[in-house]
């Protein structure tokens, strides 16, 4: 058969202590359909950015159109006809739609002066190719997380490609515009262009791809034709675990909510949610990205009060208006994105765990009791398992996992009677995604309520006894956990 | 404390009977520091003794004291200072004088800690001075402004108060309209002080500068607005910078005294006080150099020349500094 | 388009430039006159030309406080070797000699800034005292004010020359067309060449630029020694409406530059930035420097005021951005 | 409350464990090498002038040199580890000194007893040192509670406080205060001359503050990632305000020394001290981003200028030349940091 469009052989990368990559190897023909799958973290961004010259791997050889690249960097990639949609999107908030999408091509065609007639025409017809339709002078920082995707999307498709990479482009859309990309996509094929295409959501993967690589934790499991393929073999390729379905189930007969919202809204972010969470239950949370879960979690929390609507803790109605005050009423808050929001990277292990109870580590001259320090800090790296040499490390040299078991920790130590976890497990490596699970029942198991957000099926189907979906701020669905899958997902997102 | 100088008195701190004289100016890199050096060196060659100058990058009176701090420590003979804000000298000066260290200061009238302080001539005498010059050149009557470098400046504001008292008792025609605008000692702001104020009030005629600066500032918009001969413009500075004025008519005198005669004095009264010569220096005596050869001494210590140069069109190219 | 305009930091700097202006004008007609307009402008003109050169280089991302320094390394120098040559050809030598000095600076900016990626803000605070170290050390500190002769008649040319009722000839030193090119010029460059876009997709997202093939240090090079060589051709121009060269002059004007350029709405993060805001914030600040005698305000007050208008303006404005960056497009539909 | 399998840590690579001390050799590593740097300007300028740069008397006249900067250069030290910056130090040590220097010379006849003097002094320092805390309050508040960006405020109030000052004193210095002041800022106990003493005082309360008190370790995480503090239940706004606060305190210490040390005060001494702590700070390791800086990095950086400046005062050489040193000495470092800290990164994968 013809040579491979680009070949890359056991490449090794590491982040401080993370091995994101342990010998990866992946090939893609011409004109292929390519689907990159596996479980959060296991290297599928890092991979890409490896094959488009933003991360040099430590070890490991790249081939593109034949050509040997020691040192691949991004423009050199692009040169050969490599384009990439990052999962992070890449684009600046601070210009224009049209210059976001259009700036790119205007640079490879080494354009010294750029019309902006010229570049709004190219956005447009960009644009057009996946039929969405923007305000072209709009800044990209007043969009929505969606327009953002979409716009990511149409300067990838607009460059001259051979290759164009999507890590997970599709998070924030809803069915139609997927459909309208996968179309663009299967034209691509016909141009003889090739796609490297990642998601979670198994459903779309066997849609659009021939082909499909599975890593798992960071190295290689198997690279096969989507044909012979299915959803179970995928999920045991990814998971390590046959597809046993285990549930998390509480009985909330007369106990009273721990806490309970009533029309509770946030101006520009959501509205009138009223939901309830009791002692012992782990309740889910999801929706597209932009869908306004983060907002609610965080006015929850106390960033970003909210503008309407009351909040009851224990049935006592309280008014959170500052962190201070939920941290107060025993809320706390594990963010999102665990390296801006959750984490001070180059603090220590200690310093990090400590950040949130410092105050009741003090001696009766108000200095730090470095021995009650020490103590809290052994204890809970032991009880959550953070493996580690001493916790005067800088936590950037910790993995994922770890780094994410450091956040817990660190609001964990201060015993909470609320918790709100957003994609707790986003970047965690298998084992201890199975630790953070359990250690989360187990502290719903001694009574507190738990809100879980995430994107992952699995882990909501499999640690939470309620899911709520919400859309466009809005709850628009409720159900049982073990009832939650791909079907009742996308039906109660769309109602 | 006059213990000091027993001990200095007569001793010579290097066999060879050589001493090591240090000045300390406001600030090095300035036209008028730069001349009062070639004093100092010429009184160097004169006499054989090591004289050297020192001064900090920014006018900082912090900075002063931290060289004076480290010239004491090297031992040097003799420290002649020219202040940029006496009063925070005196706890240095009066360490070096304990360590029998001989301090001369000039610019610093009153200063305690010193053994003389020499004055070209009395500031507000100086200040009077100026303004018999603007007077004359106004006609005795008009608005006038005044500017200082920085109202910190002690000097600057005694040349200022000095004209502004000799104005309300010769010229009552004339009336200070705007006084004591700070320039920073830079040119672009005077000039900009100047055209604002005559905005201010049109029919202003004088203006009156006490900073190096401050009258070639003054001149420069003059000429650009076209107002020579309408105001007049006097102050301090050295003919090289304000040459091309005079000539042009912009500016009518400037004032100054010539800082090299100020530094050979200084060394000089550094030098006598050294050998041990301390009472020759009194009430009418020639220390050998041009506007310092019939001196004032008041309580003993504080010395005045009468060494101020009036400088106009015709005698401006008779300096080369 | 048009009801945006009243979001933007030019917006409410113009707001509140035209109250100052009303207060002072109430407070003496003179203000208004052409002569003073023409003498605000004429405050602006070197001002003017640093204003670009912060606002390059805080749009690119970074902070740069060596201009001034440059400036003065340029000027005196330049008419150090020129006087010594006893030159006296045309005013564009000193130009090109200053530029191009600047530029070299500029050089020895970025390659620390973009080859060591050393913070921008100890880069240059390092290499403005190693300048005028050097400058004054080695080069010279005495004034030199016998110019080549073209440079004094570059000085005494003036535009829009007329005699006012008072007496006063009124005018604006040609120097104005140069800063008035530059800013035209930067201006141009900043909205339509790719380098000019460059630097805002740099300055708003590194990362970003470099994914999509912008070369960072391209961009850093270009940034810091186009700086430089204005910073250059601004101290050639100080020097030449001084009439005088002075090494001191110009030090330890960069940061009231930066807070002018800062107030017209060009964030320190980088990436945001407009010439006309910039260009606004001096306006306010040369405004309130250049006003407090007609306002009467006595000499001992007139820092006092100065500090005090600057805390109100940048207040305002940091509070005006507050509300903008909170208000954000509906996620509910 | 939890009881979870603990799974076994499991082998690691002897690559992988230098990797994980690594950034703590970073640190100390920039350290040694000031630590060196220190050393060398010191023999250096011994050895070119030994006889005066190596006596008694140098050492004690530089001891009474650095404490002001030092102090200021720890009041602008804080500020930077908190991500933002001080210029307005020097206006607040005078503006302080002054209001000290004021009461004493308004409310202390010359015939007074040493009981209400020294009563008297003591209310000075104390109003200098309260007024400090407010100035710092000022620009705390303009920081944290307005959102203005630090550099424009402390600008701001570095204008504002001097033209109080100058307001106040017409310009002039305040002069004649009592003997007794000046003789304790300019006294030593045995050959300690009393600022050292004040400036080692200081460097304690500082060590303190930032190592062994919670507010230290809220603000240098505050400075490291603003955003995460937000979300750690740490006040981002009282941490700025305090550090501000201390940042004014400090600097009216430095200004009473100023008082002692010049035996007068005004509105404009040891401007050129600004540029000067922010070069020390950085020089000391102080991370400009914010989150990061030792007291002992900041000391021996005062320390290392102070070497340089005494050095080549003894040579006579000029000031101007002292500037182009000190440029070249901050970029060295810098460089030098960066260099080996690539060269480590380099071979660390070379390990793996
Ligand atoms: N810049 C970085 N610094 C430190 N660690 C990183 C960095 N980038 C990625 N990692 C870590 O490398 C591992 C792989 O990350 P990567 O983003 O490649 O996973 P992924 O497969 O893309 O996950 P997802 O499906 O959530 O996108 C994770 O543990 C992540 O925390
Ligand atoms: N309409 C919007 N305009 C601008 N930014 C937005 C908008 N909606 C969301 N964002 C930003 O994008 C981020 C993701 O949006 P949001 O938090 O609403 O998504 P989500 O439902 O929480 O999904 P996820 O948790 O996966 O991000 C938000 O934290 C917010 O900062
Ligand atoms: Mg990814
Ligand atoms: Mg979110």
């Amino acid at each position: 058969m013809e040579s491979p469009l680009i070949q890359l052989e056991n490449i090794t990368k590491s982040f401080g202590g993370v091995k994101a990559l342990k010998g990866v190897s992946l090939t893609i023909q011409p004109g292929e359909i390519h689907c990159l799958a596996g479980e959060n973290g296991c290297g599928k961004s890092t991979l890409i950015k490896v094959m488009s010259g933003v991360h040099t791997p430590d070890h490991g050889q790249i081939f593109i159109n034949g050509k040997k690249y020691k040192h691949l960097s991004p423009l050199e990639a692009i040169k050969e006809g490599i384009q990439v949609i990052y999962q992070d999107f890449s684009i600046f908030p601070n210009l224009t739609v049209a210059e976001n999408i259009a700036l790119g091509s205007e640079l490879s065609a080494k354009r010294k002066v750029v019309s902006w007639p010229n570049m709004r025409r190219i956005a447009k017809e960009a644009l057009s190719k996946i039929n969405v339709d923007l305000e072209l002078n709009e800044k990209v920082e007043n969009l929505s997380v969606a327009d953002k995707q979409l716009i990511a999307i149409s300067r990838a498709l607009m460059q001259k490609a051979k290759l164009i990479v999507m890590d997970e482009p599709t998070t924030a859309l809803t069915h139609k515009e997927v459909d309208a990309l996968f179309k663009v996509i299967n034209g691509l094929k016909q141009d003889g262009i090739s796609v490297l295409f990642v998601s979670h959501k198994l459903e779309e993967i066997f849609a659009i791809s021939e082909r499909i690589t599975i890593l798992r934790n960071g190295s290689n499991v198997i690279s096969e034709q989507a044909k012979n393929m299915d959803t179970e073999k995928l999920v045991y390729h990814m998971t390590g675990r046959k597809l046993q379905d285990k549930y998390y189930d509480v009985d909330v007969k007369n106990k009273v909510p721990i806490l309970r919202t009533d029309k509770f809204g946030l101006d520009h972010s959501f509205e009138n949610v009223s939901i309830e969470i009791y002692p012992g239950e782990i309740v889910g949370l999801t929706g597209l990205l932009g869908s306004g879960r983060t907002e609610l979690a965080e006015s929850l929390f106390g960033l970003l009060p909210a503008t309407s609507g009351r909040v009851f803790i224990n049935s006592k109605e309280i008014k959170i208006d500052s962190v201070q005050k939920a941290v107060k009423e025993k809320i706390v808050y594990v963010p999102e994105d665990r390296l801006t929001e959750g984490l001070f990277l180059e603090q220590s292990i200690e310093r990090n765990i400590i950040a949130s109870t410092v105050v009741s580590l003090l001696t009766k001259l108000k200095m730090l009791n470095q021995d009650k320090i020490n103590q809290s800090v052994e204890n809970w790296i032991d009880k959550l398992g953070v493996v580690t040499h001493s916790s005067k490390l800088p936590v950037k040299a910790l993995s994922g996992g770890n780094q994410q078991k450091v956040v817990l920790a660190k609001w964990l130590s201060s015993n909470p009677n609320i918790l709100i976890l957003n994609g707790p497990t986003v970047g965690v490596d298998i084992g201890a995604k199975e630790d953070i699970h359990n250690i989360i029942k187990d502290l719903a198991k001694d009574g507190l309520g738990v809100l879980l957000i995430s994107d992952d099926l699995t882990e909501l189907r499999q640690n939470c006894n309620r899911v709520l979906v919400m859309n466009k701020g809005r709850i628009s669905g409720e159900v049982r956990g073990r009832d939650f899958n791909q079907k009742t997902w996308s039906e109660l997102q769309e109602a | 404390g006059n213990n000091g100088e027993e001990q200095v008195t007569g001793e010579e701190k290097d066999g060879d009977g050589k001493y090591k004289i240090a000045t300390v100016v406001k600030l090095t890199g300035v036209a008028w520091f730069d001349r009062l050096e070639e004093g100092i060196e010429k009184f160097g060659e004169d006499t054989g003794h090591e004289t050297f100058m020192q001064g900090p990058q920014k006018a900082d009176a912090a900075l002063q004291v931290q060289i004076i701090e480290d010239l004491i420590a090297q031992k040097v003979d003799a420290i002649t200072v020219v202040p940029f804000s006496a009063e925070a000298l005196e706890p240095v000066l009066k360490k070096a004088r304990d360590k029998g260290i001989v301090v001369i200061t000039h610019e610093a009238d009153g200063m305690k800690n010193t053994d003389f302080n020499i004055e070209a001539f009395d500031n507000y005498e100086y200040g009077a001075f100026l303004m018999d010059n603007l007077a004359e050149a106004m006609g005795e009557e008009g608005e006038y402004m005044t500017t200082v470098g920085s109202l910190t400046t002690q000097s600057h504001i005694q040349w200022e108060e000095g004209g502004y008292k000799r104005q309300l008792e010769k010229y009552p025609n004339m009336k200070a309209v705007a006084r004591k605008l700070e320039t920073n000692d830079d040119l672009k702001t005077a000039s900009e002080k100047f055209r604002e104020t005559i905005k201010a009030y049109p029919n202003l005629k004088g203006f009156q500068g006490s900073s190096g600066n401050d009258a070639a500032g003054a001149a420069l918009a003059v000429e650009e607005m076209g107002l020579n001969g309408k105001v007049s413009v006097v102050g301090t500075s050295v003919p090289s910078v304000s040459k091309q004025y005079l000539e042009s008519g912009a500016m009518s005198q400037i004032g100054f005294w010539d800082p090299a005669d100020a530094g050979y004095v200084m060394n000089k009264l550094a030098e006598m006080v050294l050998d041990g010569k301390k009472e020759e220096i009194k009430e009418g005596a020639d220390l050998g150099v041009p506007g310092y050869e019939n001196i004032k001494v008041v309580d003993g210590k504080y010395i005045f020349g009468s060494a101020w140069v009036g400088v106009g069109k015709e005698n401006a190219s008779d300096y080369n500094f | 388009m048009y009801n945006k305009f009243f979001q933007t930091t030019e917006f409410y700097l113009i707001v509140i430039i035209s109250l100052l202006f009303l207060t002072i004008g109430s407070q003496n007609s003179a203000f208004f006159s052409i002569n003073n307009m023409f003498d605000l402008i004429r405050s602006g003109i070197v001002p003017g030309i640093f204003v670009v050169c912060a606002l390059i280089v805080l749009v690119s991302g970074g902070i740069d406080v060596s201009f001034p320094a440059i400036a003065a390394f340029s000027m005196f120098t330049t008419t150090t070797i020129l006087s010594e040559a006893g030159f006296n050809g045309p005013i564009i030598v000193p130009f090109l000699i200053g530029g191009a000095i600047g530029f070299i600076l500029g050089i020895i900016n970025a390659v620390f800034i973009a080859l060591f990626k050393l913070p921008t803000l100890i880069v240059t605070l390092g290499t403005s005292s190693l300048f005028s170290g050097f400058l004054l050390t080695f080069i010279g500190s005495s004034q030199i004010s016998n110019l080549p002769t073209s440079m004094l008649n570059f000085s005494k040319m003036q535009i829009l020359k007329f005699t006012d009722e008072t007496g006063i000839v009124v005018g604006l030193p040609i120097s104005v067309l140069v800063t008035a090119g530059i800013v035209i010029l930067v201006s141009l460059l900043l909205k339509y060449t790719m380098i000019g876009r460059s630097i805002y997709a740099f300055g708003g997202d590194p990362a970003s630029a470099e994914r999509v093939g912008f070369s960072p240090v391209f961009i850093q090079f270009f940034v810091y020694s186009f700086v430089g060589m204005l910073s250059g051709i601004a101290g050639i121009m100080h020097t030449s409406m001084m009439r005088n060269s002075n090494p001191v002059d110009l030090m330890g004007s960069e940061l009231l530059i930066i807070a002018a350029v800062v107030l017209g709405g060009t964030r320190i993060s980088g990436g945001h930035g407009t010439i006309k805001g910039a260009l606004l914030g001096l306006l306010l600040v040369i405004t309130i420097q250049n006003s407090l005698i007609l306002m009467g305000i006595p000499s001992y007050w007139q820092r006092f005021v100065i500090g005090a208008l600057i805390l109100i303006g940048t207040g305002l404005t940091a509070v005006q951005v507050k509300k903008t960056n909170a208000k954000r497009k509906s996620i509910l539909t | 409350m939890l009881n979870i399998p603990k799974p076994n840590p499991g082998p690691l690579e002897p690559g992988q464990r230098k990797q994980l001390i690594l950034p703590i050799l970073n640190k100390d590593g920039n350290l040694t090498r000031l630590f060196f740097i220190m050393m060398f300007v010191f023999i250096l300028m011994g050895s070119i002038s030994p006889s005066t740069f190596l006596s008694l008397d140098s050492f004690i006249s530089m001891a009474y040199q650095f404490p002001v900067f030092g102090i200021l250069s720890i009041a602008m030290m804080i500020t930077m580890v908190s991500g933002g910056i001080d210029l307005s130090i020097v206006s607040i040590a005078n503006l302080t000194s002054i209001l000290a220097a004021g009461i004493m010379v308004k409310f202390l006849p010359p015939d007074a007893s040493l009981m209400t003097s020294i009563l008297i002094i003591a209310g000075a320092v104390a109003c200098s040192v309260i007024m400090g805390l407010l100035c710092g309050l000022v620009n705390g508040i303009a920081v944290s509670l307005i959102g203005i960006p630090p550099i424009l405020v402390t600008l701001g109030t570095m204008q504002l406080f001097m033209g109080i000052a100058i307001v106040i004193t017409k310009g002039q210095a305040i002069v004649g205060l009592p003997m007794l002041f000046s003789d304790i800022g300019n006294g030593s106990l045995g050959i300690i001359p009393f600022p050292l003493i004040m400036f080692i005082i200081c460097i304690i309360l500082a060590y303190i503050l930032l190592n062994k008190r919670a507010f230290g370790l809220k603000l240098q995480l505050v400075g490291t990632n603003p955003v995460a503090s937000k979300y750690s239940g740490i006040s981002n706004s009282v941490v700025l305000l305090k550090t501000y606060a201390f940042s004014g305190l400090f600097a009216s210490i430095a200004g009473l020394l100023i008082i002692a040390s010049t035996n007068s005060a005004k509105a404009d001494f040891g401007t050129s001290y600004i540029l000067q702590t922010i070069l020390v700070a950085v020089m000391g390791g102080v991370n400009v981003k914010g989150g990061f800086g030792k007291i002992s990095g900041v000391v021996m950086a005062v320390l290392t200028l102070q070497f340089l400046s005494t050095g080549l005062n003894a040579l006579h050489v000029g000031n101007f030349f002292k500037d182009f040193i000190w440029g070249i000495a901050l970029l060295l470092v810098m460089v030098i940091n960066e260099v080996s800290n690539r060269i480590k990164e380099k071979k660390l994968v070379k390990q793996n």
